[in-house]
């Protein structure tokens, strides 16, 4: 994806009616969503393998966040995060090479599907271990204050990765140490098959900041305007007052927890109650509703993302496996290789 | 006898174990309405209800100490880690609680749980999620720690876990819970201190334990074919490490290769060669062949990641390079 | 010390004006203070070895909470335990022994002074790992729900045990699982050299368990008959209701952090200010205001404690160090040994 | 030269880092206004501040992590953990993390950081601070593990550590703090990959490292008297495993001893032995001796716990026996 078109990071309330904007975020949720559909198909075509986590229904969630970031700042994330290195800037093609394996791949097919990695784009790893990348997070953003650069790290994680000691570790000393972090909880009701009341004696995840005496804000996850907008707001707060946060965006995972869940511990009703509220319809709606955007340039939009889509799976395709004698690279730094 | 796969024989002896003793109960991450990750623990939820078959925030910490302070209140917990990689964030309760709470109160308590888990790779699930670590859980004292390869010793060495009254690390593998093989029924116990001779030879001895006994087993197949005739020796038996069987082959053969799925140095591979070389120095003509896990975190890709374990040809070509065949 | 002595567990607030249970509550605090003073003695000596903790001005947390327990709960605690033990009923003999590292002592000398140990007391440990106890209490609470016993756990740390991991996900299942848990939380304003306000984002530590929508309390440790009646009330909900709850008692510790503590983190004015709130002193006061105890019968008490201490030290020292034959006992349970 | 101790040493190595490097900042527990439970911080929180020596929680997680966290963004971080008991509440951090980001990223980023700790028992701190794991770390692709014995090394191992790009398990040993010797000034380094013959001799080999490699020498002194001449071999560079002075003494001595601190089954021991025998096992008239820690959790009792770690006099017994003397 062409990175001038993105958005810019940090605007005020009013930018969020400006067409550019608007366009904008449609067109990454929408790359988004797209993007997670082929990868679906190239895993059912065996073309990806292992673990796979899409982020079909979070769209709104992970644009609204990550759009609010300048190139500059950092990203850590976890295993479901290709749309999020999609939103920090990493291009399709890089991050679908990634996920057939290839040298050509984010990682140069090391990783995979979870271990996206961008230093060029400040993505900072997709992470496999729940919580794993919180003190990580603080890690970076205390090397920002350290060099006292108007930088933020965004740490993105589920809900589920909210009981686990790592968040609490982070959390306080994010406060403790006014780190420039904005903790952003992607609360998709479920850590796999547990549902959120099953796993958390607070349901409402935001309320978990009281313990650090830290800003908690909740959001409807569906509404990427609504994200966008506090996510300015948390993004500010961390870049010029290095005061942390955290954000819970509420909302929902149209497609089981990996490609290899039998999704039966919910309700087909209530996934279709969720994709009722589907953000990139109703992103899409309101932009014909205000003549932001007529049905036709829309569907220019969607076309062209196709497009970009299966440019990305062609070259993955295309491009070279890592060579077997490569084995031992990169096991260390600084040896020769 | 019924032929059952591995997952079957463990979730039947998880379902003997809880019907014979009420105070057996599991607890883990998506054990219970779920069935479990890797469907060992299926309709146990259905049959015991929630509190014999908890499910858990992620949260390990919270599920070994939740284990050990019941158990030390008289029940019998099997936790389940999801894989043995995210036992790294409760290393602590293993180690610095479960392996030496009893030691350290005197003997004023005792810690009999079982924690699950499945190590081992080959699924392309990347550098966090598909190590091995046995040998570091068998070189502390007061764990037990057992690898089983078969299903019949799956079923028979975890109802033995549930019963022993200490803290015992059960590797399972996810590459062997679909390997299928007879199970008996009923009251069928292993010893967790006992190693096996799984195949009987006289040229070479081959020592494995979980997913790579199966790797052994085919390797000896092929190189009986070559008219080798390898006698494999199944290690599942890790803490206490049961030695006789290996020594007693060895005085056979003179030649030794161990197998294992982790990283090579400082491995299963290492104690049990030293071992060797002491108790039967004598009786061998080579060096033991060690034979492991190729020393990078595990790269998804898959023809990559292929290389990076070990394999039928492996134990093969090194067997012939013992014997100096070619 | 005779348990018969002891404040029966669980009475009404009138039950704390009454002679016999303060009386109790004084005698049990004095018998800390002068078994550590005694064990302080004992290390200079080098009759005692290895890291030393003592409860010296915690007396009133300590004898406040565990004094509103029934012999049939359950007490877990850190390394600074000596005086959690005896509160518990743990005879002075057998601790002394321990420290002592004799096989007469409550861990046959295998253990010492962070690792005592009582099954026939339910005090069911000291460790030594910060935060490590929590989640063993949590499991034995689940078995009090278990087998539906009408018992509590109480899982006593430090101000410094709340910034780990461990406590975060303790606190969360004990109130998600309903788990009959009084977590005490012995405030003494330091972990180690470090303030809690250089540790803890938050530094009212009872305000944590608003994280989990949990009862959160906290008192003045140094008033022993508010300790005790805010913990006769939280071990009552514990029991009765299957509320867990998190009572911060703010104390102070008059030595350093261990026997080899430097101490120079904190200025001796505020020792000193501290040790003019002293528990024992002002209990001591009370009692004779009311009429309730003569300056004699308290003096009679504290030759008693004395005493008694004295006769453990003799004990401890006369008992026979652990057979070195015995080196491999108890590793494992159930091998004929 | 000036003598120094050994915890004067390292904390001449930090200094002089973050004086020559002011990315180098040192993170952890009571490091800083505490001058360092061990006292091997003492005095640059004075002198740099608290940016640059900052006092955490009680929170090993947090402390690894940060010190990840702040490496990937250019800094080179020094974290001390209290004691390598503790880190068993931060493997992860360690383990799937720190030694792995670098290759399941395909080389993206690097983490140049040092965790040092000390090992070790002997103080009758009882079962949970008195262990040792350096064979642990030694297993994992991605770490670096040195554990020095004498004052230099430990400076000029220190000093290489912190200039390393990748993850350095820095092993100390809270019984060789107060132990003094030689330590050049200024600009002194040493590899982290070599292991070095500290002492020369023909009869038998003596492989040891931290505290133990003092054990040995003084076994060799007394060996000496008794007319025995032992080599030994400091093997203070664990991974990646510098095997080639060993080697080269077998070949004159034909007999190894090794010694650890730490746990004997699955140690150390397992792996140098195992490695003898793969590279000069037609030297060897008679297999390795291992000599670890009782395999106990560690016993508060005074003499119990004397018995529990290895001593000189369990290596000279070892080497008599080796040698066939009575
Ligand atoms: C420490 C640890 N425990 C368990 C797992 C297995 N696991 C992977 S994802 C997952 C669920 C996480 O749920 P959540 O945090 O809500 O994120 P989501 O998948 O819903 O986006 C679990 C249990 C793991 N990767 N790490
Ligand atoms: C996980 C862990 N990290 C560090 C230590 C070292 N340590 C022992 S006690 C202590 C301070 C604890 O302070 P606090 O919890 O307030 O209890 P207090 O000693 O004040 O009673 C520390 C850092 C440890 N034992 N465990
Ligand atoms: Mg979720
Ligand atoms: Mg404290």
């Amino acid at each position: 994806m062409k990175v001038e078109q993105r958005p810019a990071g940090s605007q005020s309330r009013e930018a969020l009616s400006d067409r550019a904007t608007l366009l904008g975020l449609y067109r990454e949720m929408l790359l988004i969503r797209r993007f997670e559909e082929k990868t679906a198909e190239m895993y059912q075509m065996a073309k990806i393998g292992g673990f796979c986590h899409l982020n079909i229904g979070e769209e709104a969630a992970i644009v609204g966040t990550i759009s609010a970031l300048r190139k500059e700042d950092y990203v850590y994330s976890n295993y479901r995060e290709h749309g999020h290195a999609l939103a920090k800037g990493v291009g399709a093609k890089a991050v679908m090479a990634e996920l057939f394996g290839k040298e050509t791949g984010t990682s140069h097919g090391r990783g995979g599907s979870m271990h996206l990695f961008s230093q060029e784009h400040r993505f900072y790893g997709g992470y496999a271990i729940v919580g794993q990348a919180l003190p990580l997070a603080c890690g970076t953003a205390y090397a920002i204050g350290y060099r006292d650069k108007p930088e933020v790290v965004m740490s993105i994680f589920g809900d589920g990765a909210t009981n686990i000691g790592a968040f609490h570790e982070s959390l306080n000393v994010a406060k403790l140490w006014h780190l420039p972090v904005v903790f952003v909880c992607i609360n998709n009701q479920y850590g796999m098959g547990t549902a959120v009341k099953r796993a958390s004696a607070v349901t409402e995840i935001w309320k978990k900041a009281c313990a650090y005496d830290m800003t908690g804000e909740s959001v409807d996850g569906m509404d990427v305007l609504a994200v966008r907008r506090i996510a300015d707001q948390l993004v500010a707060q961390a870049r010029d007052k290095h005061e942390p946060s955290l954000l819970e965006c509420v909302t929902y995972r149209y497609r089981g927890h990996s490609m290899s869940d039998p999704d039966t511990y919910r309700g087909k009703d209530e996934i279709k109650e969720w994709q009722g509220r589907d953000a990139i319809l109703s992103l899409a709606a309101h932009l014909q509703k205000q003549k932001l955007a007529s049905q036709d340039e829309l569907q220019k939009i969607d076309e062209a993302i196709t497009a970009e889509v299966e440019e990305a799976v062609k070259f993955a395709d295309e491009s070279p496996e890592p060579d077997l004698k490569d084995l031992y690279r990169d096991v260390y730094a600084g040896e020769g290789n | 006898m019924p032929v059952l796969a591995m997952r079957d024989a463990l979730n039947q002896a998880l379902r003997e174990e809880m019907m014979r003793d009420k105070d057996v109960f599991l607890l883990g991450e998506d054990i219970g309405l779920y069935d479990g990750s890797f469907k060992v623990t299926r309709g146990l939820f259905k049959e015991f209800g929630e509190k014999r078959v908890l499910d858990t925030p992620i949260a390990e910490e919270i599920i070994i100490g939740t284990a050990i302070g019941a158990a030390m209140a008289g029940l019998r917990p099997v936790a389940e880690m999801m894989t043995v990689n995210f036992i790294m964030v409760a290393m602590d309760q293993v180690v610095n609680a479960a392996a030496h709470i009893r030691y350290m109160f005197g003997g004023g308590t005792k810690v009999p749980i079982v924690i699950r888990t499945p190590g081992g790779g080959g699924h392309q699930l990347g550098a966090q999620h598909s190590h091995s670590h046995e040998n570091w859980f068998a070189h502390v004292p007061g764990l037990k720690v057992v690898a089983p390869g078969t299903p019949a010793d799956a079923k028979g060495m975890l109802k033995a876990a549930i019963r022993d009254d200490n803290p015992v690390m059960f590797i399972e593998n996810e590459g062997t819970y679909a390997l299928k093989g007879e199970v008996p029924e009923g009251e069928h116990l292993v010893p967790l201190d006992k190693n096996e001779v799984k195949r009987e030879g006289h040229d070479i001895t081959i020592c494995a334990h979980s997913r790579m006994l199966i790797v052994a087993m085919d390797a000896a197949a092929e190189l009986e074919k070559e008219g080798v005739s390898a006698e494999v020796v199944d290690m599942r038996a890790l803490r206490p490490l049961d030695m006789t069987p290996v020594i007693e082959s060895v005085k056979k053969t003179s030649r030794v290769i161990t197998v294992e799925e982790g990283w090579r140095s400082f491995g299963v591979g290492s104690e049990i060669a030293a071992r060797v070389y002491e108790e039967a120095f004598d009786y061998l003509d080579a060096p033991v062949a060690r034979i492991g896990a190729a020393e990078v975190p595990t790269p998804y890709n898959k023809r990559l990641e292929k290389i990076a374990f070990p394999a039928r040809a492996d134990v093969v070509v090194t067997a012939r390079a013992l014997l100096g065949k070619n």
